[in-house]
Formats: structure tokens, sequence, C-alpha cells
């Protein structure tokens, strides 16, 4: 076992990569930065698939294979180690993270080449890489939990990375603090699972939880309460109601940022935690059901947003947190495997979209608003053609890798006991929307006549550096979901196979009837599903390429609708009027004045004070007059003598002149 | 009554001894000062005091008289109780260190009381002695202090800073001495010399510390004689009286008997360093031969009869009436004391001891006025210097070296 | 033969006098005369211990505070010569800046 | 009342009295005096102890130098009665209360310690000199020549003391 036993090395060579170009990057020309930063990560990439080739020769009974590499906390009967873990799951998050984190570097190489700050962002970048690493190798919560934060430091860190614009660095501490919240759920989370099994370790945790009881649903056990609060740090790691507001924001990171942290890798570690703790999961079915609730609400809450922005990266953005809720909904309804598949078919074809809006940005000069867009498919076919790859995968067109996920997921909730028929119809009902307002964003993009004056932008092809990975991307998100086709014809689903093994024990998705009606309604719902995201594209085609003014007199017409909409349902609003305010006042006038000056500085200035006042009053014992410093001396030695001569005062004791 | 002396004869007899010592040490301090004169008088070629009585002899009464019968005016502004405590103390400090002086080696036997020559015996005479001297200087600083009087405040400065400094010299230069003999008391050292090894195996005078083995101490008699003569005041060391400076010093404002007081302790001190320096160095009441010369044992007879002889000679030529009268009187007096000796063996063997200490303690004496005849006195910033950096290191070295010769000697 | 302790009570007696002194004496050589005076109390506590237990250490350490107090003396009196040269006072109440 | 208690007694009673006029005196010189009797009268109870050369040395380095030296100094800087400055108001009122409690501490510690200090074994006879020598030269030797050392560096303290600045 030549890697297995070296995991740490994945994670270590981008923290390396970050190190170098962090530390020394400034002196060096951006070519070995970029030398640096790229070849680590696909360094990592090469040791990931070793690892995996590894992995696949291992013996069932060494799964998952935990590596303790040295005692990080210990107190009392508490460990955490750092602990690397490497089991089936991982591996398809590890494949994903290294791989598509190491295209969009070399992505990021051709489009940041003009920025400042070249080596601080793949310094950054770097960064992001080793603690997502750590995150999916985590053997521990403890240890998933500081991959968790570093993630959320490093998105920080590449949403500011142009501080200087106000709206980015806010975007940034918006990002970070929503996200705050969601960590202080997963805290809780981590210190009610450790007082319940003594273990933050996933083996022995699962181990323990696996033969308890499952809690009642509608009963907040142990285990319902434990899986809520885990889900509230996947909420604000994961943008999924209600603390989805950041991620839009976070669209002022550089495209590559948003296309690798914010669609493609960070944006799902809150599904990962989620199939990591499955076992928990289905031991809380009302947790169960309250995330498949949020996934779905969020799924088509984002997706209404999505229909009116004319940012093209907001655009994806939301459809990003719907993509989102899609995952969670699968979670929710304990298809974990289609859940991870969605993610792993969203990484590619999202990563991919946003990569080619980028390559549209770059080649409009920074330009993001669709309504100065247009006929662009002429200038920029490559781009085009790989938009229009990913978009036909997100909106679930066979044979794209979308269409195998989205269906199985669809599937999934159509089977699902509790309302499942309500979830499935906002499932459909969300893939319509998608598929409307994607198609709507490439023909404003790439159709029609050209809406921007051709004499100040100049529109030319993105480099090879940076078509590459678009085409990469679109091969995979093209096949990328052909491990499942086979179960159509009735062949086994090779992915939810290959995870079975983790997600063995919740049960349900292997369960043999199960396995038998979903042959059956396979088809018919693919059919349905197919049906519904053609009818979302003849509705943009109508809308947008037949009767372009047509928009805008529905967007009159309904005015107050589309208002809302296009504020978001005034969501932010609503959360800087019930929390940002009263915060800020609380945090003036109580934090500020009260505690801070009024207690603190008060208590601190009073005592130094107090220390003057007992010096000036002090001082006058130091009169330097000799005869009170005698009657000082003299009281010292009547105390002295009293303390020595005590036991002797009484009469009868023996030892004065020994 | 008569019980109590049988009980406490000791006090009594102790009582007597004092009283006959202050008798004698008095009288001879009044003739000290008459001889003193008479020579000083003789060295400067005149005759000194020769009215009052055959060879003024009578001048001590006369003194004595004016003493007690003199005005004494107390000046204004004068600490009153130490003004009048100074001369007390100087007296009584000088006559009470002439108590531990033993004059002779063996006592009279009376009425089965031995009844030895000097008062007390102490075993830390000569340390005792120095403490009495060692306290005798408050007399003089007091003295010059409390007069109020700028004079005699030098005079006490430099009394209290001159005995200071010499006393250290005196101690230093004795303790030769101590080394060799390894006791205190004086009877045990005149004994110490008496059973010493003398120089070269010599006995009589080589017994004596001044030459005997195993260092001789002429370095540490000079240091002490020296220091000695600085400690009482007397020329040349006599600056906290130098009138010409100070217009007598520490007893400037002193008058009649306070002023006696003070000279009469003076001159006390000066018999008790005599004592000392014969006791110390000179074998005490040792004779200077050998004890196998028999007819040593008749030189005080010798000597005392041809003198008084001469005294009755020269009393006959006197011219006054008076002085034709009492010098006779006296010459046969000390001649019938001579032949005395002669008749009575055991008193003549008696004597000798109080002889040889009492002519050594002359020829000291002699000396003192010797060397005020002769020398002049020291600048101040001499004394100090004379003091600490001579006297001083050469007691010191005094020490060393004896000490060095004892353990050389292995004893 | 006289009782030890009667030695020590008369010891502190005099310590307790020289304490005494000490406070209320303003003159700095009297001051001083009085930190003399508690040396001489100890010095007799030591003697009569030394002779309580029949041990000469007693008056050996009664040697060395009597060579220590000459010492003693010798700079203390020193400095006394400079202060009243300095500050024209012997008065300790009016010797209470360090510098002048 | 034996002879030694009689003396005792009257040399305690010498040694307060001095103590107590040092006490009250207000010219230094009449304290110097007060001291010398207390030391004097102190030498006299060594004696009475049997400690013949302390007392001894007592009389000749207090009594013969040391105090010498405070006359001395008291002459050379003409040092007047004291004045009766009152500056310090905690030696006013607290001084005489503290020293008093001070005496009857140690008085009251020593006399209730009296039992084991009369338990030792005591002998009034005269301390040989020579055996105090011995212990002096032999055990404690070093201590011996330190305090030499001592001696040396307080010469050149008040050497350097009492020089003139210009000169």
């Amino acid at each position: 076992m030549g890697i297995l036993n070296y995991l740490w090395i994945i994670p270590a060579l981008p923290l390396l990569g970050s190190a170098l170009n962090g530390l020394l990057g400034s002196k060096w020309p951006n070519k070995i930065v970029s030398v640096i930063a790229v070849g680590s990560t696909g360094l990592s990439f090469l040791a990931a698939l070793e690892a995996v080739r590894e992995f696949t020769h291992l013996a069932p009974e060494n799964i998952p294979w935990v590596k303790q590499y040295f005692t990080w906390i210990v107190a009392g009967d508490f460990r955490a180690g750092f602990d690397l873990q490497i089991d089936h799951l991982t591996v398809v998050m590890l494949l994903v993270v290294t791989g598509v984190g190491w295209l969009i570097h070399i992505y990021s190489t051709g489009y940041m080449a003009h920025e400042g700050g070249y080596y601080r962002f793949f310094s950054y970048l770097n960064l992001f890489m080793f603690f997502m690493l750590i995150l999916v190798l985590a053997a521990n919560y403890v240890l998933l939990f500081v991959g968790w934060e570093g993630v959320g430091l490093s998105s920080y860190l590449l949403i500011g990375f142009s501080f200087l614009r106000k709206s980015a660095a806010d975007a940034g501490k918006k990002a970070f603090i929503v996200n705050r919240i969601g960590d202080f759920g997963f805290m809780l989370g981590m210190f009610l699972l450790f007082r319940t099994f003594g273990t933050l370790d996933f083996v022995p945790l699962f181990a323990k939880a696996t033969p308890m009881p499952a809690d009642a649903l509608g009963h907040l056990g142990m285990f319902t309460v434990a899986c809520l609060l885990l889900f509230t740090g996947a909420c604000g790691k994961s943008a999924q109601l209600p603390l989805y507001v950041w991620l839009p924001d976070a669209m002022e990171g550089p495209t590559p940022v948003s296309a690798l942290i914010h669609a493609a890798t960070m944006v799902t570690a809150g599904v990962y935690v989620v199939a990591r703790s499955h076992i928990l999961f289905t031991h809380a079915p009302t947790a169960m059901f309250v995330v498949a609730i949020i996934g779905c609400a969020t799924a088509f809450f984002a997706a209404t947003i999505g229909l009116v922005q004319t940012d093209i990266k907001r655009v994806l953005a939301y459809s990003t947190v719907s993509q989102l809720g899609y995952m969670f909904l699968a979670c929710g309804v304990a298809a974990f495997s289609a859940g991870i598949f969605h993610l792993m078919t969203h990484a590619f074809f999202k990563a991919l979209l946003f990569l080619a809006s980028g390559s549209v940005i770059h080649a409009m000069g920074g330009e993001q608003d669709m309504q100065r867009m247009g006929g662009l498919s002429k200038k920029i076919r490559w781009t085009y053609l790989t938009m229009l790859t990913a978009t036909l995968a997100i909106t679930g067109f066979p044979p794209f890798a979308g269409f195998f996920s989205k269906d199985s997921i669809l599937l999934s909730a159509y089977q699902s006991e509790h309302g499942g028929r309500i979830l499935y119809a906002f499932g459909l009902l969300t893939a319509l929307l998608t598929s409307f307002y994607m198609f709507r964003l490439i023909f404003l993009t790439f159709h029609g006549k050209p809406r921007y004056d051709a004499h100040k932008v100049h529109v030319h092809e993105s480099p090879k550096s940076m078509l590459v990975p678009l085409v990469i991307l679109a091969v995979l998100s093209l096949i990328g979901g052909w491990v499942a086709a086979p179960a159509f014809w009735g062949a086994p689903d090779y992915f939810a196979k290959f995870l079975e093994p983790t997600f063995a024990q919740s049960g349900s998705s292997s369960a043999e009837a199960a396995e038998a009606t979903a042959r059956a309604l396979e088809t018919p719902l693919a059919i349905v599903a197919v049906v519904t995201a053609l009818l979302g594209f003849v509705v943009a085609v109508w809308l947008y390429l037949k009767q372009p003014g047509k928009p805008e007199q529905l967007a009159k017409s309904m005015r107050g609708a589309y208002n809302t909409l296009l504020h978001k349902y005034y969501v932010d609003e609503m959360y800087a009027a019930l929390i940002v305010k009263p915060l800020l006042w609380l945090s003036t006038n109580v934090l500020w004045q009260a505690v801070d000056v009024g207690t603190i500085d008060a208590a601190v200035n009073g005592i130094a004070e107090g220390a003057t006042d007992l010096g000036d009053g002090v001082r006058h014992t130091q009169s330097g007059n000799t005869r009170s410093y005698a009657v000082w001396v003299v009281i010292g030695a009547l105390v002295i003598i009293a303390i020595i001569f005590w036991p002797y005062f009484r009469p009868a004791t023996a030892g004065m002149v020994r | 009554m008569s019980d109590f002396l049988a009980q406490h004869a000791e006090i009594l007899i102790t009582l007597v001894k004092i009283a006959i010592l202050l008798f004698v040490v008095l009288t001879v301090n009044a003739y000290l000062t008459w001889f003193e004169r008479k020579l000083i008088a003789h060295i400067q070629s005149r005759w000194g005091p020769h009215r009052v009585g055959p060879h003024g002899l009578l001048q001590p009464l006369a003194d004595g008289a004016k003493f007690l019968l003199k005005e004494d005016p107390t000046p204004a502004g004068v600490d009153k109780f130490v003004y009048y405590l100074a001369p007390l103390l100087a007296l009584a400090l000088a006559l009470t260190s002439i108590a531990v002086i033993p004059f002779g080696p063996d006592p009279l036997h009376f009425k089965g009381h031995d009844i030895y020559l000097g008062i007390v015996d102490l075993n830390i005479g000569i340390l005792a002695l120095f403490a009495i001297t060692a306290l005798g200087v408050y007399g003089l600083a007091l003295a010059g202090w409390s007069s109020n009087n700028k004079y005699s405040l030098f005079g006490g400065l430099r009394s209290s800073a001159q005995m200071i400094s010499y006393e250290l010299a005196l101690t230093m230069s004795v303790v030769g001495v101590l080394l060799m003999a390894g006791k205190f008391s004086l009877r045990d050292i005149i004994d110490a010399q008496a059973n010493s090894r003398g120089l070269f195996g010599w006995s009589g005078i080589f017994h004596w510390n001044i030459l005997a083995g195993p260092f001789p101490q002429i370095l540490g008699f000079l240091c002490f004689f020296v220091a000695a003569i600085a400690e009482t005041n007397r020329a040349p060391f006599d600056l906290p009286e130098a009138e010409q400076e100070l217009v007598g010093g520490f007893h400037t404002e002193y008058a009649s008997f306070k002023f006696a007081m003070f000279f009469i302790a003076e001159y006390t001190s000066m018999i008790t360093v005599s004592c000392l320096c014969s006791i110390l160095f000179f074998g005490g009441w040792l004779s200077p031969f050998p004890a196998s010369w028999t007819l040593t044992t008749y030189l005080p007879s010798v000597l005392l009869i041809p003198f008084g002889l001469w005294v009755i000679w020269d009393g006959l030529r006197y011219e006054t009436i008076f002085g034709k009268l009492i010098l006779p009187a006296v010459g046969a007096v000390i001649a019938a004391l001579g032949a005395a000796f002669l008749l009575f063996p055991a008193v003549n063997a008696f004597i000798q001891g109080p002889f040889w200490l009492l002519s050594k303690i002359f020829t000291f004496l002699f000396v003192y006025v010797w060397m005020r005849g002769t020398l002049p006195r020291f600048r101040y910033d001499q004394l100090m210097s004379f003091g600490w950096k001579l006297l001083l290191p050469a007691s010191l070295a005094n020490v060393v070296l004896t000490a060095a010769a004892l353990l050389w000697r292995g004893n | 033969m006289v009782p030890t302790h009667y030695y020590l009570i008369l010891s502190a007696i005099l310590f307790g006098l020289g304490v005494i002194a000490f406070i209320f004496r303003r003159n700095i050589i009297t001051i001083f005369m009085s930190i003399e005076l508690m040396l001489n109390a100890v010095n007799l506590a030591f003697i009569a211990f030394s002779r309580a237990l029949n041990k000469l250490d007693g008056q050996v350490f009664v040697l060395f505070v009597i060579v220590v107090a000459a010492a003693e003396a010798a700079v203390g009196l020193g400095i006394i010569i400079v202060i009243a040269r300095n500050r024209q006072s012997l008065n300790v109440e009016r010797v209470d800046l360090l510098k002048l | 009342m034996n002879a030694p208690l009689i003396i005792f007694f009257a040399l305690a009673a010498m040694c307060v009295t001095g103590a107590i006029s040092l006490i009250l005196q207000r010219h230094p010189i009449h304290s110097a005096l007060s001291l010398i009797v207390v030391m004097v009268a102190l030498a006299g109870l060594y004696l009475l102890m049997g400690a013949e050369f302390v007392a001894a040395v007592q009389i000749i380095v207090y009594g013969g130098a040391i105090m010498v030296l405070f006359i001395f100094v008291i002459m050379l800087l003409n040092a007047g009665v004291e004045e009766r400055t009152n500056l310090s108001k905690l030696a006013g009122f607290a001084g005489i209360p503290l020293g008093v409690a001070l005496m009857g501490f140690l008085a009251a510690a020593v006399a209730r310690s009296q039992d084991m200090v009369q338990a030792a074994a005591q002998s009034g006879a005269p301390a040989p000199t020579k055996a105090l020598a011995n212990l002096l030269f032999q055990d404690f030797v070093y201590p011996f020549e330190l305090t030499s050392f001592l001696i040396l560096i307080a010469i050149l303290g008040a050497v350097v003391l009492a020089q003139r600045e210009n000169a």
C-alpha cells in the first residue's frame, strides 16, 4: 500500500504551494507562481488518482481506510487526531475536488493573467484546496470542522480578493458572517454528538449509532436535534434557506473562484456532511423531512429568483442554490447516492457554466449584464458550444450528465413516503424553471442581435489555457452521468453500486422492493422530466427569440411579482431590518457604549486610577522621616515576635534556646 | 562588730591597703612634681624650687595648700554636671588603675592572713588596666567640652583623638608579652618572666621580656612606652594641654582643686605606666642579677645608708635653721632603714622585690621627666601620622614576629 | 547565683528602651547611640545564654557583635559628619530628602 | 538575698537608669554619658556571669573606643541640644506604646521560657579566656577573618566619607 499510508501528501501539496506562493510569490514572475500552483494541485490530483487505484484493491474489511497521523487534541477521554479516512464517498469527493480544482487552476492562469495580486490569488486558491481536501479526508468531525472553517476562510479571502471594491469586501464579510451562524449550529451538533457517543471519530461513532433506535417522526430525540444542528451548518455552507443570501453576493469574487468554491466544491460541503452523517440522519426521520423540505423549497425559491436576474453570474449563482436544493432534497429522501451523484455531475456542468460565463465576461471585457450582450455565438464559438453543453446538462436533456442525476433524485423524491408527490411536483416545477432561465441566459447571451457597442467592446475568444478546461469539463458533463445510465435497461446503477458500501446501512435505496418499483418508474418519470425541460426551452425560445419585446411587457403587466423576484423577495432587506439593524443597535449602544466603554474600560481605568490613588495615599508613609520608618520596623518586629513566640506563651514548653 | 571583722577580715584588710596605697600614691605624686621641677630646672641649668623648705622640699605641701585654698570660679555657660564630673572621673580612674598593680612577690603573714602587696590580683589584670585607662580619656574630653571655651574644646578634641589612636598601639604592643606569658594577670606575667628561659640561657636580666627569648620585646617596649606617654598626655605628646597653643587646653577653665585633680590624675597615670613598663618588660620585682649572686641582696642597704649619711651631711651644712634641723632627721631615717634591712635578713628578703620594682619605676619616671626636658612637642598631624603609620604597624609587626618565634620555638 | 531569665528580661527591657530611644530622639547621633544600646542588650542575652548552656559560643558572638559595632560606628559617624556638613543639621526630621 | 543577686540588681538598676536617661537627656553628650554608664554596668554584669574577657573587651572597645568616637564627633560637630521638631506624627503617638509593647513581648517570651533555660546546667565559674581563644581561632576562624575584612572595609569607607571633596 503505497500512497494510502501517506494520505497526508494529498492535502499537503496544495498547502506547500500556497505557502510558497504566499510567502515568496510576490517576488516571482507569474509563470513560476502558476507553475507552482497548478503543479501542486495537479500532483495532488495524481496522488488522489493513485490513492483511488490502491483503494480499489483494498479488501472490503479495510474500508473505510483510516490512517492516524498524530494526536491533535487530548482532553480526558476525548481524542481528536489528525486522522485521514478514505472510503467510497471520500473517493468521489476527492476526485471531484482535485480534478475540477486542477482544471480551474489551469483556467485561472489564463483568466487572472492580467489581474493584480496574481500570487495572492493562487496562494488563496491552493489554501482552499488544502482545506477542502482536509474536509473530505477527515476521519472525525473535529478535523472535518477544521477543513470546514478553512474553506470558509479561503472563500472569504477570495470573495474579497479585490478588497478595494467595497462591494467585494462587504460580500466577503457577509459570506463569513452568515457561515458563522451555520457553523455555530454545526459546533453545537458536534458537542451533542460527543456528549452522546463520547467520540467524534466517524467509524466508532457510526458503529455506536447504528444499533440505536431511530427517533419517531415528529419527535425531537437526540438524533433529530443533532442532525438539525448539523444541517444548520450545512445550510450555512451550502446556501440553503434561510442562509443562502451570501452566495449571490459571493459572485463579487473572480469567476474561477465562483466556479470552484461557490459552484463545484465548497458549497457542496454541506451535502457531503449530510451524506457523511447519513447514519445519524436515517435515525432521525424528522430531520430528514426537514432537510427534504428545505432542499425542495430552496430549489424552487432560488429558481424563481433566477428567472429575472440579468447579471449572468447571478443567474448562475441562483441556479447553483437551486441545484444544491436538489441535492438536499435527495438526501432528505434518503437517496444519498443520488445526492452525491448530482453533486458530481453538478460540479462538472456548473463549473463549466461558470468558467464559460467567465470566458464570456473575459470576451466582453468585464461586462456581466446579459442585456448588453447577445449574438456572441459566432464570435466565441468554443465558449458557446461548451456553455450549450453545460446548459443541456443542467436542464436535464439526455444523455447529458444532469439528466441522470436529476432523474434519480426526482425518482427518489417520488418514491419517498412522506409527501413524496409534493416534493416531486416542486422538483419538476423547479426543473421547468431551470430550463427556462438557463435557455434565457443562453439566448440573451449568444443569440439575437448584439446589444453592446461593438466599437468599445472588442469581443475575442479566450486563450487556450481557458478553453482546454472548458472542453474537458464539457466532455465530462456529457459523459459524466453515463455510469448511471444502465439503470434504464435494467442493469444496476453503477454509481449507486459503487457507493453502496458506504450507504448500505441507510437501507432505503438498496431495498429490493424499492429497486423493483424504481425500475418500473424510471422510464416514465424520465420522460416527464424531459418533457418539462422541453417546455421550459420552448417558452424561452418564444419569449427571447421570437418576440424580444415580450418580456418587458410581461414585467410591466405583473410588475409586483417581477419586482419581488428582481429584489429576491426582499429577503436581504428583511434581514437587514430584522437582524442587521437590531444587531447594529445592540452593538453600538450596549456592547460598545455600555459594555466596552462603560464596563471594561471603566474597570481598567478604574483599577489604574485606584492604583494611583492608593499610591498617592501610601506615598505619605514614605515621608523620608526616619522615625516613622522606625515605627514601621517596630510594628513588623512585634508581628514576627508574636508569630515566633506564640506557642511559647504557654508555660512549661521547652525548646526556645535549643 | 568584732565578729563581723572576723568574718569579713578580707574586706577590712583591703580597705586598709587601699588607704595606705592612696596615701603613698598621693605623696609620691606631690613629690613627683617637686622632682620634676627640680630635674627640669637642672636640665635647663636653673635651681628650680628652693624657697619652701630645704631644697624646696616643702613646695608640694605649699602647692597642695594653695590648691585647697584658692578661689574656685566656675565660668559662665559651662555644663555644670559634666564640668564637675570630668575631674572626678579623671582622678578616680587614674587612682583605680593603680589597684591592680602588685608591688611584691611574697605576702605578709599577719594573723593567719596572707596579705599581698597590691590591692587586687585580677586574672585579667592587664585587660582591666587597659579598660580603666581607656575610660580615662573621658575626663579630659568632657572637661574640654564642658568648659564652654574653644581652647578647651580643642584640647578635648585632641585628647580624645590622640587617645583613641594610641590606645591601639598601646594594646597591640603588649600582645607580644601576653603571648609569651599566656596570662593576663600581672603577677603571672612576672612569674612567667622569672621562669622564662633567658636569652642564651643566661639568667638575671636576660629573663626579662625586654631581653628574653624567643623574641626580645625591645620593639614592643618602645611602642608601648611611646604610646603610653601619649596616653598620659605627657610631653612630647602633651598636645591637649599645650600651653603655647591652647593656653592649657582642656583644663584652661579649671582652677584650684579641680585642676589639682587633673594634675594628680596625670601624675598617677605616669606612675601606673612606669609600673606597667617595669612589670611587663623589665621583670617587675625581679632582680637584674642572677640568684646566685647573693651579695646583691644587700644592695638596698648599700644604697640607702650612704645616701642617708649624705643627706645628714648635706643638712648640717645647709643655710637655714629649718634645713639644719629637718634634713639630718630625714637622712637619719633613711640610714636607719638601710641598717634595719641589714640587721633583719627576713625583712631584707621581703623588700628585695619592692626595692627593685620601685627602682625601676623611679627610672621610668626619670625618663618621663627627662623626655619632657629634652624633646620638643609634636605637631598634630605628625602625632597622628606617627601613631597610625609607624607605631601601629610596628606593634603589629612585633605581634607577628613574636608569634612566629614562639611557633618556631615550638611552645 | 542569679537566674538566667533575670538577665534575659533585663536585656529585653534594655532593648525596648533602645527602640523607644530610636523612635523618640531626633538627633542622628543619639539615634545611633540607641542602636548601640540595642546591640548591648543583645550582647547581654548572648552572654546569659552562653552561661546558661555552658557554651562559649555566645561570648564569641558577642565579640563579633562588638567588632561589627566598631565598624558600624566608624562608617556611621563618617556618614553623620557628611550629613552635618551638607545639611547643617543633625535632626533626622530635617534630613528627609534624598537630594538637596 | 545573696551577694550576686544584690550586685545584679544594683547593676541592672544602673543599666535601666542609664538607658532611660539616654532617652530623656536632651543633649547628645549627656546621652552618650548615660550610654557609657549602661555599658560599664553591663561589663559588670558580664563579670558577674564570669565572662571576664568579654567584660574587658566591652569596656575597652565600647567604652574606650566607640563611645570616645561618638563624643569626639559630638564635639567636632559641636552638636547642641536637639530641637523639638515633631514632624513624624506616627512616631509621636504610636512610638511609646509600641516600644513598651515590644519590651513586654520580649520580656514575656523570655519569662515564659525561663524553665527550660533554668533546665540547662549553669556554672558561674569564670570562662577561661584560653578556651574562648581556642573557640575563636579554631571553630570560628573564618568568621573572625571575615570580621577583619569588614573592619578594613569600614576603615576605607570612613576615610572616603570623611575626606572633603576638594581635598
